[in-house]
């Protein structure tokens, strides 16, 4: 857990050209960047499905104007008032809340999938690494119980480099504490959709990531708990290829189905039917 | 085996050592003597162990005397069975459980084994349990509640470990599930925290409705020498990373994570085992106690407010709404 | 692909091919004939189908052109959303499920996939799962019942696979697992054997409300040739195996078995998959509206009572109480 | 299932010499037939344990003078009117009930144990391999029945080769039928053990033998779904030596304990010790 420093890769929007082509980072194929853009950064020659901020991936998933934002007025905490060689944990919140326009690391709240209304979180990885930690933690606890209120289903997109070091034990604890809202939600036969995003790790996969009724991942996402280089340290030989990445995981039992991005929305509302039966 | 905070203790024991062998008759100052330096070795302890760092803290809580899950078992225990396996594909050996007896209570018990010597290190994967061994401890606990047994886990571990087949066979998924699972569980479930609390590996087993931490054991994100790899690019740092991660006994009780402190005997839990065990006998039997009075509902419900209280944030008007 | 029985019937099919090619203008007599050998054909068909051994079903039930759960699938649904996996190991290709609608029915479709071609043969072993097929089966009859979607499950397998990991992960305990669970599930539950009743292998999905079963499948606690191997020490000997062992449709609902034959169209499903589909999605709509209108505990009374009559002993005087 | 013709092993009873000493079938050393009795046939020499008739089983287990049996007079039935080359089925569960004194695979009763009242299914490897058909499971879940109707224990120790091919579909079913006796106590919060002795196959490892809330095995049990020799025509390979052992079995996570025959009785009245809290 905390490893997201060393797990992440680097960001490629930044390889993006200011010009008219994008460049995908995995086949470095030219992109007009209109098509790029209009197909949320899915790249047409080999599927590469970037990384979206919190508002692209709403935009991509709520029918328009139905967004409703939840406590978005919730920012970091300091419960131990960490420093570091490079400053404060203070300022690196205030510096990620300027650069990102975003309070937190998750952005909550309720709107319609095609018509049918859920409750919605989306991390955003932009935002110290989409690190979970007390804020965090809460804005996705306070999504549950309004789910739980509502009788509406939840769905969490996570994007995550695991929990926030800063925070220390605290940011620790906000696996439990999402856990448990996910229990009550369970408990009330209410549905809860996991949606995993490149990259998820460490403390968000291994709490309210990986115990959704569905567990969906899009495209090439690498999810684990720990990282590459970590477990290589550890056992001393090369991991391959493909390990941790969605494909890999479905292998293995542990997702229901892989989504690609463009299919994603209606893909979700189908699955809604289903799962809303015995509620709505 | 000491830490180097402990040198002078180490000699003063070393001399009293000497002098015991000395015959009491050639030297009639001996006993005096003795006792001169028992006073001094015991205040001098007082005055190590009341101004520890927390990094000192994490020395201790590894420690190679320290008590294990297994010298736990024997002395606070008049029975055990252990049960083995997941019923799916193993039976991990560093997270173990089964039935126990403490006092009249019948419980489950569920804990971290390291070992000591190399060998019992090695064959329990030095404490760092696999999904096996979260998979086991689940199945343990859904038993405990057919049959209306509290659980006590006891935590002590440096990880979860981070293998490839553990990821193959989903460490993260098993850890996961625990939490969500142990956040509905209709028994009383009381945690102690012995020694290393290591993470998201430790967290997998200490959901509960009282957590209890023996006083130089330790509970982090992740361990200092991590955190100060990255935040500090120096893992020597690791001292400055345990002060900044709060990952004391004390500071946790502050941070409201734990309930309750578990007094270790002048100069820890390494010296002298048999007190500490006793306790941890003594503050697990209370809470089981008290717990056992709460219906299951209550439970719960106090569960849920517990972990929903931890790091709430109070709602601030942002900036930009001024 | 035809069945020895059934060469009588392919040679009238060959004559009306040859001689549709033929110009009706050159041979006036033409049309006449053809319809002359099918009206042959129709009643030779009903005739063999009418008089099949135990033996000849076993063929027909394996028969290569035989719809399988796929085609099913295809034929039956107007959605269909494959849900992968059993969360603790793999994802099993023989025994697969998902959402399904059929008709105005959202349910939980379950089955077994052979695979027509060699390849397709290999990789959905042939129709025998592992034990995480069935373990993916209980996870998904778990979220039905979260969901309130009845389930209904297509049975089409040889037999759970015999392999050495199947056996180390627990072949014998994820099906008893499933035969337990099953019985206390909430949701009523629609049974189709469509294919081969393959032993413990297919018991493991067939727990239900209601068995219905096609004409021409079959369903038996061991192959006939094993049987025979066995009884008889000669495995060539299995179409007497076949029989002793009352496999067919018509022996099960006799015994209690099963509730509701599917008629196959004359000639078997192979040569009619498209109607076979058909008949099995109005019986399995019937079958759930009617259970859909019990209540929870009742179907799960109902359930246990199903299958505690069978093979109920009537208590007899033993001999010696006299 | 119903292989157990093939799977059984030689019935090394037969070995034992009519003099003073009996012979241990696995080291084939000379043991005092007075000593091996009265360790209830388990060899001093290497922990062989021996194969039980459930009368023996039964004085292992049940305290003296308080076992009461249920159902005895349940025999054999014949759905099928079965015949093979070697003739009826009737006629062979006649031998069986001749040869054994028991009319069915499995003695059912309740009894004491070191004075915890429980309920017990023995089962007899002696009468046609064990094998599970309608009457054995008839009064296994009959015996289910009581347990749930008095909130007791129920206790299944098992040998069996499997399903009972004369009875045809009607053994198989009774795999379902038997687990959802087992289904109904588990609800009720009561105690089911399953004890495993050698050899448990087929539909008795398929079913009731492999869910108790506890799965324990005496040393060196063969326990398996498939027969060895079946498994190695279909894999192509040879097994190892401990394939399907109890302990194996333990290593792969089944078991939850092997205990030996000579500390059985105390340990399973341990066990109830923790089982029965909630309701007695
Ligand atoms: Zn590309
Ligand atoms: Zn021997």
């Amino acid at each position: 857990m905390g490893w997201f420093k060393r797990s992440a890769r680097k960001t490629p929007q930044n390889e993006i050209p200011e010009g008219l082509f994008a460049v995908c980072p995995r086949c470095k194929a030219h992109i007009y960047k209109d098509e790029y853009e209009s197909a949320f950064k899915v790249c047409p020659k080999c599927n590469h499905h970037e990384r979206l901020t919190a508002a692209e991936r709403i935009e991509l998933i709520v029918d328009k104007g139905t967004f409703r934002e939840f406590n978005s007025e919730i920012k970091p905490n300091d419960p131990l008032d960490f420093k570091d060689a490079k400053g404060s944990y203070r300022q690196k919140a205030e510096d990620a809340i300027a650069k990102t326009g975003l309070n937190e690391a998750v952005v909550t709240g309720s709107g319609d999938i095609n018509g049918t209304r859920a409750v919605i979180a989306v991390m955003d990885f932009r935002f110290l690494g989409g690190s979970l930690a007390s804020a965090t933690g809460e804005k996705i606890l306070l999504a549950s119980e309004h789910a739980l209120r509502m009788k509406r289903a939840l769905l969490i997109f996570s994007a995550s480099g695991g929990a926030r070091m800063h925070e220390g034990i605290v940011s620790l604890m906000q696996m439990a504490k999402t856990c448990a809202g996910i229990a009550r939600l369970d408990r009330a036969g209410l549905p809860y959709i996991s949606i995993m995003t490149d990259p998820t790790y460490g403390g968000v996969s291994a709490s309210f990531a990986t115990v959704g009724d569905l567990n969906i991942a899009e495209p090439g996402a690498l999810i684990g708990f720990a990282g590459r280089r970590v477990i290589e340290q550890t056992i001393k030989e090369k991991l391959p290829d493909d390990f941790q990445t969605a494909e890999y995981l479905l292998e293995h039992g542990f997702l229901d189905s892989i989504v690609n991005r463009g299919e994603m929305k209606d893909y979700l509302h189908r699955v809604l039917q289903y799962s809303l039966g015995k509620k709505v | 085996m000491n830490l180097e905070f402990e040198n002078e203790l180490a000699e003063i024991e070393e001399r009293i050592a000497e002098l015991s062998k000395l015959d009491s008759k050639e030297h009639p100052q001996l006993n005096k003597d003795i006792g001169a330096l028992r006073r001094k070795m015991k205040s001098l302890t007082r005055r190590i162990y009341e101004n520890l760092t927390p990094w000192d803290t994490v020395r201790i809580a590894r420690h190679h005397d320290r008590p294990l899950f297994k010298d736990f078992i024997a002395g606070m225990c008049s029975d055990f069975i252990e049960l083995h396996g997941d019923r799916r594909c193993g039976d991990d050996k560093a997270l173990i459980g089964g039935f126990a007896t403490i006092d009249k209570h019948r419980v489950m018990l569920i804990g971290m084994v390291k070992g000591r010597t190399v060998d019992e290190k090695v064959h329990h994967n030095f404490g760092m349990p696999n999904p096996e061994g979260y998979r086991k401890a689940l199945r343990l606990m859904k038993l405990a509640e057919k049959y209306g047994l509290p659980i006590v886990c006891m935590v002590d571990t440096p990880a979860a470990y981070p293998g490839r087949e553990a990821e193959e066979r989903g460490q993260a998924e098993a850890i996961a599930r625990n939490l969500t699972e142990m956040a509905g569980l209709e028994v009383p479930i009381v945690v102690v925290i012995t020694g290393e609390g290591g993470s998201g590996g430790a967290l997998g087993i200490a959901v509960g409705d009282a957590i209890l931490m023996l006083r130089y054991a330790v509970y982090s994100v992740i361990p200092p020498e991590g955190c100060a790899a990255i935040l500090w690019r120096d893992a020597e740092r690791a001292p400055e990373a345990a002060d900044a991660l709060k990952i004391t006994a004390e500071s946790l009780l502050d941070l409201g994570i734990i309930d309750q402190i578990i007094d270790e005997p002048p100069g820890g839990a390494h010296r002298d085992p048999e007190t500490t065990i006793e306790r941890t006998r003594e503050a697990v039997v209370e809470t089981l106690q008290r717990l056992k009075r709460q219906s299951t509902a209550r439970l719960r419900d106090n569960r849920y407010d517990k972990f929903a209280r931890m790091g709430r944030v109070k709602k601030r008007r942002s900036k930009s709404s001024k």
